[in-house]
């Protein structure tokens, strides 16, 4: 049986010299993580059971692998013991499979031929209760990462060279910011922008909040900066049409931008022949920033068609004015009621989450209204007053005790004009009464949502959108800048509500992924990749339609399937699909993956006493 | 007067009952209140619909169950049409009004309604309150 | 005139009593418009309201027995009145997404049903399938200059997933089928909110204070009259108005008519059977004067 | 003359928690070095001490270890753990830092991390990683997974430096690394810039007498409580409570005690209390399944992405009970802790009998922050806090050009921010080096020219 998997190999013509004489001295490594494995699964008794497996020599314990005595532990194993592969029995490979394979590596083993079997999250977690069941599967787990060390050949990681130029897309304050860190690092930077000047939403907003400072000259400085800076080209009423690459090496499409009205539509179709230009760069950010949740969605206070009912944005024009007048009649209004949660909050008929800003920059609209007309008033609805940050709580409570804003607590269950004002049916929930206050102005504060196309540019950019359209980042608390999609960083609201210091602080941290990016002469990516065994492949071209990263292409000339390494994720669906077997991911063969699930499945090819191998 | 809070645990047997009898969970709701603000006969009710609500998420039925409000809620829906959460009110109200029947018996026995007022209301007024009312 | 079929139709208990008006203008329409309402054989009561606890299951038995019985009259059961639209409704809908209740419903009535009957409200046949041009062409007197407040109450609204009329917060359907007809709707807020419902029963004071609210927007647009849909709305609306008027000075008292009422005498109805001198309200001067009916 | 400075684009990182990991990680990526600096024996600060993190419930050190490790690992970073920068002179561009590393009695450059010395110490110590609710010994690292995993003795119980009897570390351990004699040692690194990253301390429960002042031992802080979820905390992961060792069938959280409070505490809000509570409740109703979590708050700050939907969750299929008020008073009575709050919202007073109560202290800057200022030459707020140039549009910078600042040392943050700003102050120091390193070239090429 072996000898014929070994015939079946050098057939394959894949690996078998690498393979002499190797998976003959294979070391296990079990992880009690504390408690969280040694806690249900029986680590001595595995170590013992696996020890028997055909092919180990050395199979151990120990409290924790990934500590730096854990890592000793394997490191002189592999010297004394002569190991020619390594299983580490531990959490899942995305926790410390770079760890592992670095100590491999450092002590000389070629690190593909480490292995990890998740015996934490796939076994001791989910069986807590079932400590015999637990150790049994931790061992069969075990077992069939051995029988997988066993096929694996050692591999070099593969390089990719990096287009040291930065896209950006989005022109507001994350934009911006990114685009300056970038460039003044010494890196270009193309700067695409869907509207007709740079800026974004900080152009509509006058003063910020806590602070209360002017935005208009230092977001000007920003605007010049960013313009004059030789490094960086600005591409106005422009947007991304195509991407396609991979990081370190996109290509990019941009075109003349559709009107807005087109992108009303869910899907603002692509196909309107407009003539593109090509852009090569090695990393995207995303900083398409929000807009606010049209009011024509907030059915009980008036779906937009009350006059004197504005959100937001609207009020921060108003304030922008000489004197502050309604939009009826431009009257100064003299009682302004502002209503928040406008959608937010509301999983039933708006959004479910909190849209974050909004909390403050009612209270600095109320403060600035109550400065503007000093013997107006002012009466907020709110919910909760979040103002969780510096110096914010202290700026709610100035509104309230030096501006004299009314805050209720309590959601608006209703509006409507009745003569030349507009009637406002609410509550206060603390006073336990409902209130009705006729307004000269109210002012939504609608919910924050993504940007028109959000979702489409995901698409394009294959960077994925959650399912209210914001970018997802890689992981929500320590990769909060990066996308699901290696090079295609993401910066300020397009990845949820943030305000101003918070989107300031994301551009930057997305550009140190830039030039942490930059600052590598090539990529380093996985060799497990997909390979075609050219005298088998009939060049149907099955794989090219099979492959979701288009890695794959047919050579015309020689009319085999060739794969594209550098976009290859090694995800095995050209290998489903090919009809002649000619499609290999390495080291994940199918005689590989057979022996794996026959280990699984209790076929344990444990040797016999006497015939050692 | 504090109310010791909780005697029964945090989910009292009267609570686990309205809640299953309206299918709703009252822990859901977070108290905006905008319930209150559109309801229609909030003027002359004792307590808000949120604070009948608030009682029974603290565990305080019987408290609800004195309250005028649950026999003023005329379910017209328009809490629960404009809930941020979901939460069914006059199910809720519901609830509690048949919890309070189960013990007292028919709020409004029908050989009390006045004659001449029976002769002009329209009918579907008269079984809707029979079906409100009585237990 | 297009000639339909007669469509299965569910009366209800107050529209044999209280609400007749109801019933004999909705006949006289749907005969006008050539779909003549056939009313539903050995029809019950559905209830008044519909039940919203889980223990009320037997409650359901008086709507799903009619749902049953409607079936095997056809596939659609048109109805007049805003709450057994609203009941008959929502129980087709439990009826139809709940197996379960179903199943035991269903042993109850002793009957075979599975939700698969449509209930319309008159207004949606006049909407969708009759249609308002074929509604303005039929106009014998149209309501020409008549400034109506269209009023649609809580029945027809909501839930809106359930009852599936119109925009709970901004409904059209009635205003639409007014203007058709000639008339100018006013516009005001309250055309959703709630009468006080049922609640008459029990406090005339609580009635009073959410008619209030919606009589002095309605007077405060300057309508002429009130149009529902609903007896219930019908007689909080109209029967208020007298203490109204005593509590507030400048209070103007509004008629307050079933939409088929005015359409009835719109396509040249006569009026018999109207009952509009049991209205509260007398709308009988208000039609003389523009023109609408003799009586 | 713009020749490069010595240590120019190498980077000061005073504080490793995750901000100064992350910050150094990104410099050290980037091909520049950084000098990390820590008071404490290992790296992690506050998020080391984490059970699981809000929204996702990541179990805070499994995410944390990958990173920790390669911050003990990277080629381009210097450690120095147990350590305080006690000087900094010169100007941006051309720093002398001057770094004390305290004596840990143990030669870790000999420790193999074995573990044995620990094993057999007499002393027991409540142990400060735990909240004092466990124990470490005399000589100690912070956790089994510290980075580095070298102890230190501590000199004020050891029974050798008290007594001048014992030893027993020293004859235990197989590579000779105890050293007793081990002074202070004192380091000089040539840097160009800074980033401060010192984080936030919990304000002691001796400030809040209202609330026991921290004398009633079943009323506990936030991070302590972190410590009792922890499946490597001193309970495994069973929330049991510090007096008898009980489960808690009834557990009270209580929020803004000291925030929010001009008069008697902080004036502002601490920001991540409000997510940590719904976390722990939401916790605590998984480890104890009929156990009643109930919450006090004023008002719920759930701003963020997912938070307000864990929050709701917390609500709504955990049934955590919110009350909104501020709790007046806590007192033990019994073998309970008596708490004396309101409900605003029904307008009652409660008074509730709770097995544990756990409190959501201030986050207050941490206290060596101050000296550090001085040493730095940065403005301090009000409130402690380090002061940024423009907390909108500059939020990692200080007033003191080369220098930045990171998470928490500049008001409370929680993880993805801190992370954020981190990276943030990074680039700031990555262009900045650059910029250096290019305006170093054109003069090297100017000067070959001429």
């Amino acid at each position: 049986m072996e000898a014929a998997r070994d015939r079946e190999e050098q057939h394959a013509g894949h690996g078998g010299e690498a393979r002499a004489g190797t998976g003959r001295r294979i070391g296990v490594f079990i992880c009690h993580c504390g408690s969280n494995i040694a806690g249900t699964v029986d680590v001595r008794r595995a170590a013992e059971a696996v020890r028997g497996l055909r092919g180990v020599v050395y199979a151990t314990d120990y409290g924790y692998m990934c500590s730096d005595p854990g890592q000793a532990l394997i490191r002189r194993a592999i010297a004394e013991q002569g190991l020619d592969g390594i299983v580490v029995a531990a959490c899942s490979p995305s926790m410390h499979e770079a760890t592992f394979r670095r100590t491999a590596e450092a002590a000389g083993l070629n690190p593909y031929r480490l292995e990890i079997a998740n015996i934490r999250e796939q076994c001791s977690w989910v069986h807590q209760e079932e400590r015999e069941e637990a150790t049994r599967k931790a061992i069969a787990l075990i077992a069939s990462l051995v029988e997988k060390v066993r096929g694996d050949d050692p591999l070099e990681p593969l390089g990719t060279p990096v287009t040291r130029r930065l896209l950006v897309v989005g022109g507001g304050i994350a934009g911006m910011t990114v685009a300056l860190e970038v460039a003044d690092a010494g890196h270009e930077v193309i700067l695409v922008e869907r509207g007709a000047q740079l800026g974004g939403r900080l152009s509509q907003i006058r003063e910020t909040y806590a602070a209360l400072s002017p935005l208009a000259a230092p977001l000007e400085t920003l605007v010049e900066r960013v313009r004059e800076h030789p490094r960086i080209r600005v591409l106005l009423e422009s947007e991304v049409e195509s991407a396609s690459g991979y990081v370190g090496s996109f290509t990019v499409t941009l075109r003349p931008a559709l009107p807005a009205a087109a992108l009303a539509g869910d899907r603002g179709e692509s196909n309107q022949a407009i003539g593109g230009t090509q852009y090569e760069v090695g990393a995207i950010v995303v900083a398409t920033g929000y807009e606010l949740l049209p009011l024509s969605r907030l059915g009980e206070y008036g779906g937009g068609r009350v006059a004197d009912v504005v959100d937001a944005l609207e009020f921060e024009r108003l304030l922008a004015d000489g004197v502050l007048r309604r939009p009826s009649d431009g009257r100064v209004p003299r009682r302004v009621v502002f209503v928040q949660c406008a959608g937010s909050r509301d999983p039933e008929h708006g959004v479910p989450y909190c849209s974050k800003v909004c909390c403050l920059y009612t209270a600095k609209q109320a403060l600035l209204y109550r400065q503007r007309v000093p013997d107006g008033e002012a009466i907020v609805f709110a919910i909760d007053v979040r103002t969780g940050g510096r110096r914010y709580e202290e700026f709610a409570q100035r509104a309230v005790e030096e501006g004299h804003v009314l805050y209720l607590r309590g959601k608006v269950a209703k509006l409507f004009r009745q003569g030349d004002r507009v009637i406002v049916w609410g509550v206060d929930t603390l006073a336990g009464r409902n209130v009705e206050v006729a307004a000269d102005l109210v002012v939504l504060a609608a919910a924050v949502v993504p940007s028109a196309g959000a979702a489409e540019l995901g698409r394009r950019l294959r960077a994925t959108t959650d399912e209210l359209g914001f970018f997802r980042e890689a992981h929500p608390k320590l990769r909060p800048v990066e996308s699901l999609t290696a090079g295609i960083f993401l910066a300020g609201a397009a990845q949820g509500p943030k305000d101003i210091a918070e989107t300031v602080s994301q551009a930057g941290a997305a550009a140190a992924k830039v030039l942490g990016l930059f600052s590598r002469p090539e990529l380093v990516q996985e060799p497990t990749v997909a390979t075609v065994l050219e005298e088998l492949c009939a060049g149907c071209g099955l794989c090219v339609s099979a492959c979701p990263y288009e890695a794959r292409s047919l050579n015309p000339r020689l009319r085999v399937a060739e794969v594209n390494a550098a976009l290859c994720q090694g995800c095995g669906a050209c290998v489903v699909a090919c009809p002649n077997k000619a499609c290999v991911v390495r080291n994940w063969r199918p005689e590989q993956t057979l022996a794996m699930v026959g280990a699984v499945l209790g076929e344990t090819p444990y040797r016999s006493p006497d015939a050692g191998e | 007067m504090k109310v010791a809070l909780l005697p029964e645990g945090l989910r009292s047997r009267l609570q686990q009952r309205v809640e299953e009898a309206s299918g709703q969970n009252v822990l859901a709701c977070y108290q905006c209140g905008k319930c209150s603000a559109g309801c229609p006969v909030a003027g002359v009710m004792d307590l808000l619909p949120n604070q009948v609500i608030r009682l029974v998420q603290l565990g305080l039925v019987e408290e609800a169950l004195t309250s005028q409000t649950i026999w003023y809620c005329a379910a017209c829906l328009t809490c629960a049409a404009r809930c941020p959460k979901g939460v069914d009110l006059p199910r809720v109200m519901e609830a509690l009004r048949e919890l309070a029947m189960e013990r007292s018996g028919d709020h409004l026995p029908p050989d009390r309604l006045p004659a001449e007022a029976l002769a002009e209301w329209p009918q579907q007024a008269v079984i809707g309150g029979f079906r409100k009312y009585t237990w | 005139m297009q000639n339909m079929e007669a469509l299965p139709y569910f009366p209800g208990c107050t529209l044999k009593q209280r609400a007749a008006g109801l019933d004999r203008s909705a006949r006289d329409v749907f005969s006008a418009l050539g779909s003549p309402l056939a009313e539903l054989p050995g029809w019950n009561c559905c209830g008044a309201t519909f039940p919203l606890t889980v223990e009320n299951l037997l409650d359901l038995t008086g709507p799903a027995r009619i749902l049953a019985s409607a079936r095997a009259e056809g596939t659609r059961l048109a109805v007049a009145c805003a709450a057994c639209y609203n009941v008959l409704r929502r129980t087709n809908h439990l009826l139809r997404t709940d197996a379960d209740k179903r199943e035991k419903v269903c042993l109850f009535i002793e009957s075979e049903y599975d939700g698969d009957l449509e209930v319309v409200h008159l207004l949606e046949l006049l909407h969708r399938e009759i249609g308002y041009g074929h509604v303005r062409q039929a106009l014998r007197r149209p309501l020409e200059g008549l400034r109506v407040a269209a009023y649609y109450g809580c029945l027809l609204l909501r839930p809106a997933v359930e009852v599936g009329f119109d925009d709970p917060e901004d409904p059209v359907l009635l205003d639409q089928l007014l203007a058709a007809a000639g008339a100018a709707p006013v516009s005001y807020p309250h055309r959703g909110e709630c009468c006080g419902g049922y609640l008459a029963v029990r406090s005339e004071e609580a009635a009073l204070e959410a008619s209030k609210r919606v009589l002095t927007a309605v007077s405060a647009a300057g309508a002429d009259v009130v149009v529902t849909s609903c007896p219930l709305c019908q007689y909080n609306l109209d029967r208020r108005q007298g203490i109204i008027a005593r509590q507030e000075a400048g209070f103007r008292p509004v008629p307050v008519l079933y939409f088929t009422q005015l359409l009835g005498l719109a396509l040249g109805a006569d009026g018999e059977g109207y009952r509009l001198d049991e209205h509260y309200v007398d709308p009988r001067p208000l039609l003389r004067e523009r023109g609408l009916a003799d009586v | 003359m713009q020749m490069m400075r010595p240590g120019q684009t190498r980077a000061l990182i005073i504080g490793a928690g995750i901000a100064g990991i992350q910050a150094a990680l990104d410099i050290a990526n980037s091909g520049y070095e950084a000098v990390l600096v820590d008071r404490l024996p290992s790296v992690g600060g506050h998020m080391a001490q984490l059970s699981e993190t809000f929204p996702t419930l990541d179990c805070s050190q499994c995410i944390l270890t990958p990173r920790t490790v390669e911050v003990g690992h990277h080629p381009h970073i210097r450690l120095y753990t147990y350590s305080e920068l006690t000087g900094l002179q010169g100007q941006a561009g051309g720093y002398t830092a001057t770094i004390r590393r305290r004596a840990a009695y143990v030669r870790w450059d000999l420790c193999t991390g074995c573990g044995l010395c620990q094993s057999r110490c007499p002393a027991r110590v409540p142990a400060e990683f735990e909240g004092l609710l466990g124990e470490r010994r005399a000589i100690y690292t912070l956790s089994p997974q510290a980075v580095p995993n070298k102890p230190v003795i501590d000199r004020e119980h050891c029974r050798y430096f008290s007594t001048g009897r014992c030893r027993v570390c020293e004859r235990l351990c197989p590579v000779g690394a105890i050293d007793y004699e081990q002074q202070d040692e004192v380091f000089e690194e040539p840097v160009g810039a800074v980033i401060v990253a010192t984080g936030y301390q919990l304000l002691p429960l001796a400030a809040l007498p209202e609330y026991g002042g921290g004398n009633v031992p079943d009323v506990i802080d936030g991070l302590q409580f972190e410590r009792l979820l922890s499946a490597s905390g001193p309970t495994a992961g069973v929330v049991r409570r510090p007096s008898d060792g009980r489960v808690p069938g009834r557990v009270v959280f209580i929020q803004c005690a000291g925030s929010r409070d001009p008069e008697r505490g902080r004036p502002y809000c601490s920001k991540f209390c409000c997510m940590y509570t719904a976390k722990h409740a939401l916790l605590y109703r998984h480890r104890v399944h009929d156990g009643q979590a109930i919450v006090f708050y004023i008002d719920i700050r759930a701003a963020g992405k997912g938070y307000e939907e864990f929050v709701q969750r917390a609500m709504d299929e955990e049934r955590v009970l919110y009350l909104r008020g501020k709790v007046s008073k806590v007192f033990r009575q019994g073998d309970q802790v008596m708490v004396w709050g309101t409900d605003t919202l029904s307008g009652r007073n409660v008074e509730i009998a709770a097995d544990l109560v756990v409190l959501a202290p201030a986050a207050v800057p941490d206290p060596s922050q101050a000296e550090l200022a001085r040493i730095l030459g940065l403005t301090i707020g009000e409130d402690g806090f380090v002061e940024v140039r423009d907390a909108q549009l500059a939020p990692v910078d200080t007033l003191r050009p080369g220098v930045f600042v990171a998470g928490a040392a500049a008001g409370p943050k929680d993880i993805p921010e801190t992370v954020a700003q981190a990276s943030a102050a990074a680039a700031r120091i990555l262009s900045l080096f650059s910029r250096w390193e290019r305006a170093a070239q054109v003069q090297v090429q100017a000067d070959g020219g001429s």
